[in-house]
């Protein structure tokens, strides 16, 4: 399969698709439907600093082609992530990537410090969590708001950096820009789409919050334009996501710009569909005579 | 992928549908069941009614997209089915034992009524409770020792809690939560499990979307239940 | 059917209900298959000044719940409109709204002067063409450059403003704050998001503009949070539209806070589908004993 | 709502979908199926390949997501037909009439055919070119004076466009274009009629997806065609 192989930041994939973050726990469940070390990479579940309960309510509505999800971020902490998953999880081949989260500047710090004790492959940073202190508005939403986060990250975090983008922010080419600017490896994105349901007999929003986010299908070609525009922005690589569901989603992304794609949502669909994704990439470069996915990527 | 062996429409509202699977399913579990492509995007978790070397049945209720496409599988039709799934009841118990269920939770009560009467020294009563027309009652009559129907009434209102070791239930919260105090009021709170409903995404424990509050934390319905103790989950 | 009457900016809407600009053309076709006097109101395919022959390629591409598209403002100039279409619009019972763009502040200003000289119940402006001056950016992007614009129009047009926002600005209830403190008697969102397809064989964007417009069920949660955004931060009546397929759909608009829906992609699927939407509102409102629309609007 | 009559297997990739109606189309004329609630987004255009007092037919080549759907069908099955729509083929014409279809685009020959012919003056000759397996020669045969088969190769080849009064034809964009050229060459080109194929939304003339390009600016592929004079479309 060496002509899916690849590198992100200088981090070899063994192909170009990852599980994404929140969509797959540590991987142990993943593990009893297939052996995950068939993937490039998993990104953990979003871990925040300290244990997290999540929101209360329901935490999932079924959409057109897509569905909300308000988990969050439960979670069960870095600590009690470090002591029982990640070994585990370093001990399989496969590129180890530790989603990170946090709902202050401590919260973001105090986790990096650390994961900065112990080994992983890449740190994903995510800034699209609400900001308790700033009245819940993202970090991810304003560049310069956020480029105070990933200044400060970049400077503690001893590991390779990439920071995971919001589809919500508003200049997402500007912020990815940011990124390189401050150092981080890489960008990942799309999180999910800020979106909202309401339950007419009862006349209130279906979450407790009000707004949950938007994922799957519905999402991609919205999710597939920004990983353009950002890709053509930058220098650093960038992972692709939002709404893959099939090997020819993932070749768009790739094709976009992308270097390694995640699946999120699809894997609900079938938890192996990444496997069907990836020997669909690799069948169709082979049937099309292309040695490397390098080859495509961002051609388009 | 598996085959569809038979589809039997029960009434209007449900159907119970036969496919073929050998894996071998514990009481009170569920698949997750898809017989579509990439739409809906979920897919529906669903207990196992019955089940038997070749085959597992579901008994299903038609209330949304989903469980419509469901209804209308036919003979020799794909379908996606991911399971079992989750912790079911307990398995190795012994004495008196009130199977509950409401509405089309009296789907997992079948195969666990089954299993029950196969140790000789349990009885099973079955209490079943239906706000429309009654369904599958020669079925149930057939696999346990005593079943009670209540129609359009309350189901809770026909048990006597102190007669039983277990007392097992399945149907709408609302009914359950009612079963759970009198079952308090009767001081038997401590036998009582209950089997919980809630949305869920993967099904399998690794998307957090299903999760349960009980006095032990965060539970997973998807991967630590659905089936819990009542105290568990409602006890202080 | 008086439980659904409504009053938008002063004017009466016999239902909340509006075919979006773009999907009904001048009318006449819908009228073929249904009486168009049943609707509340319709809005034009959107008219530039003169005459312009759309976009060249595929302008149309179909996505999960959803669709793109690539029209490129075809129309026929707005004195064509006049002189063919108007009087026929205006000769129904229903509100006759007038969808305006332009490539230039010369544009909507010429465009603006001739509609100035004709009757027309509101004028919604479309701010979210790509400005060709600007290297094809929206003008409806960024707050500051689109009040330069609603001003200057605000200023030149007699009749009711509209303003029609755009998903992709950067702060949507920024922008709709603007409109209001510019003077628009009210806004209407969304538009189309802004997403991408990419034939895998061609190794080339589907669309020869690279981008195009999805629309549809997709995005109707993500319109429906920015409708709710929008509605609960401006004072102003707002029209709310994205993806509404469903009575269901269009009451949870208007429990956001919508006083006027409109329905764009949905009529694709079969052209009288908004008369299923009215019926069923009105139903609806009939089973749960409410006796004016305006009695749920913006309850959540 | 209509009912499906019959759905007829033709081989791995075509159909035939017999669909209840009692509207009058037009020759060339298409309707827009849907035999689903929401998803997929569109519904598809499909040309009218023969119709009666009671009935309208379709025949459909299976190429994606729709089109499967569309297979599936069972009489008796409900599905939405919107049409006819556009404008078809020239209908009081006379003279010598060649219909020259490929692939599927044979489809609105059928009905076309069968319609010059009730006038006894016209002598009607089909063409129809397949690159794989062909289709229904037996039907096409009954109902023209001349059909022509072609497999594998260019059905352009094998007509002499200066024997026709009228040309009309139907089939792949590159097909169609290669008889124009020919008639260009025989200076046939005033009296060739194609049936252009474009992506749709509306199919009725609503949105603007469906433009082509002409010698008297854009028209609507839906409302003013999907039939056009090919100097029309192809002309300078
Ligand atoms: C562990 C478990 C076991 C179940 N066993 C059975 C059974 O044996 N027979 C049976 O008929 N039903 C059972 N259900 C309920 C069944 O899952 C829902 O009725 C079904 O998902 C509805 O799908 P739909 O597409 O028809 O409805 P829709 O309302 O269109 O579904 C929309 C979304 O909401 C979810 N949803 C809707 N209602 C429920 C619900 N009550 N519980 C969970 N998710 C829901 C769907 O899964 C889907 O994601 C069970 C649920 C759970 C959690
Ligand atoms: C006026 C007209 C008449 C037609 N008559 C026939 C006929 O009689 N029999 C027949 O088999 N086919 C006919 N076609 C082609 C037919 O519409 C497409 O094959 C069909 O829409 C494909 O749908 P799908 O879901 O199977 O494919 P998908 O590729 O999944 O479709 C995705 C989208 O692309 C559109 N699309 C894909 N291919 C085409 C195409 N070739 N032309 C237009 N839109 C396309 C679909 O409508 C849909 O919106 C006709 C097309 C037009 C425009
Ligand atoms: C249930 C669920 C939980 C998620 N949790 C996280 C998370 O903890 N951290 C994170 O960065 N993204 C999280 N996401 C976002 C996904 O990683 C992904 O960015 C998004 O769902 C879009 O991709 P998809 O359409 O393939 O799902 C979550 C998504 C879902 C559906
Ligand atoms: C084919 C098509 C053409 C459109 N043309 C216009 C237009 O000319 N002016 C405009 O303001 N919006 C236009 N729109 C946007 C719609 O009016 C509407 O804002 C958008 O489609 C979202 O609503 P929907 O999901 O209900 O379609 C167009 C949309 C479609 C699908
Ligand atoms: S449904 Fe995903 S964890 Fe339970
Ligand atoms: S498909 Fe809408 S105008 Fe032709």
């Amino acid at each position: 399969m060496s002509r899916l192989e690849t590198t992100f930041a200088g981090v070899k994939f063994k192909n170009p698709v990852a599980l994404a973050s929140g969509t797959c726990g540590f991987g142990r469940e993943m593990n009893e439907f297939f052996d995950i070390e068939k993937l490039g990479g998993i990104c953990s579940k979003g871990l925040i600093e300290h244990p997290h309960g999540g929101n209360d309510g329901i935490r999932v509505w079924e959409t057109p082609s897509g569905m909300m999800n308000s988990v969050g971020l439960e979670n069960p902490g870095v600590d009690a992530f470090i002591e029982n998953d990640l070994a585990w999880v370093n001990s399989k081949e496969l590129v180890n990537i530790v989603n990170l989260g946090g709902h202050s500047i401590d919260d973001y710090l105090s986790g990096v410090e650390k994961l900065n004790k112990v080994n992983l492959d890449i740190l994903e940073l995510n800034i699209s969590c609400p900001n308790v202190k700033e009245g819940g508005m993202n970090f991810g939403v304003k560049t310069e708001a956020a480029r105070e986060v990933v200044k400060l990250i970049r400077k503690e975090c001893k590991h390779k950096l990439v920071v995971k983008l919001s589809p919500n922010a508003e200049d997402i080419v500007s912020l990815a820009r940011m990124c390189e600017e401050e150092g981080a490896e890489g960008v990942s994105l799309t999180n999910t789409f800020l979106g909202m349901a309401i339950d007419i007999n009862k006349r209130k929003p279906v979450f407790n919050n009000g707004y949950a986010g938007l994922s799957g299908p519905a999402i991609k070609p919205i999710s597939l334009r920004m990983v353009h525009q950002v890709a053509h922005a930058v220098n650093i690589p960038v992972m692709g996501l939002g709404g893959i569901t099939t090997w020819q989603d993932a070749i768009e992304f790739i094709m976009a710009g992308a270097t390694v794609i995640q699946v999120g949502t699809a894997s609900f669909m079938k938890p192996d569909i990444s496997l069907d994704i990836i020997n669909g990439m690799d069948k169709w470069l082979a049937d099309n005579g292309i040695e490397s996915i390098e080859e495509i990527r961002g051609i388009v | 992928m598996s085959k569809v062996i038979s589809n039997e429409r029960i009434d209007e509202d449900f159907f119970l549908l036969k496919v073929e699977d050998q894996k071998l399913s514990k009481i009170g579990q569920f698949y997750m069941l898809r017989a579509w492509d990439s739409y809906p995007t979920l897919s529906r978790p669903i207990s196992v009614y019955d089940s038997d070397d070749n085959s597992v049945s579901f008994l299903v209720k038609i209330v949304g997209e989903g469980t419509e496409i469901l209804s209308e599988l036919k003979k020799g039709d794909d379908i996606e089915i991911t399971g079992p799934l989750g912790k079911g009841f307990p398995e190795d118990i012994s004495g008196k034992i009130a199977l509950v269920g409401g509405g089309v939770g009296i789907a997992p009560l079948f195969k666990s009524a089954k299993e029950y009467k196969n140790n000789p020294n349990n009885t099973v009563d079955v209490y079943l409770g239906f706000s429309g027309t009654p369904i599958l009652e020669e079925e149930y009559k057939k696999i346990c020792d005593n079943l009670i129907v209540n129609v359009g009434g309350f189901i809770t209102d026909d048990i006597d809690t102190t007669k039983y070791d277990y007392i097992l239930t399945c149907g709408p919260e609302i009914m359950m939560q009612v079963l759970y105090k009198k079952c308090k009021e009767e001081k038997t709170d401590d036998r009582l499990y209950v089997s919980m409903e809630n949305r869920m995404a993967c099904g399998f424990g690794a998307c957090l979307v299903c999760t349960c509050k009980t006095n032990h934390g965060n539970k997973k319905v998807c991967k630590d239940g659905p089936v819990f103790l009542a105290n568990e989950v409602w006890g202080e």
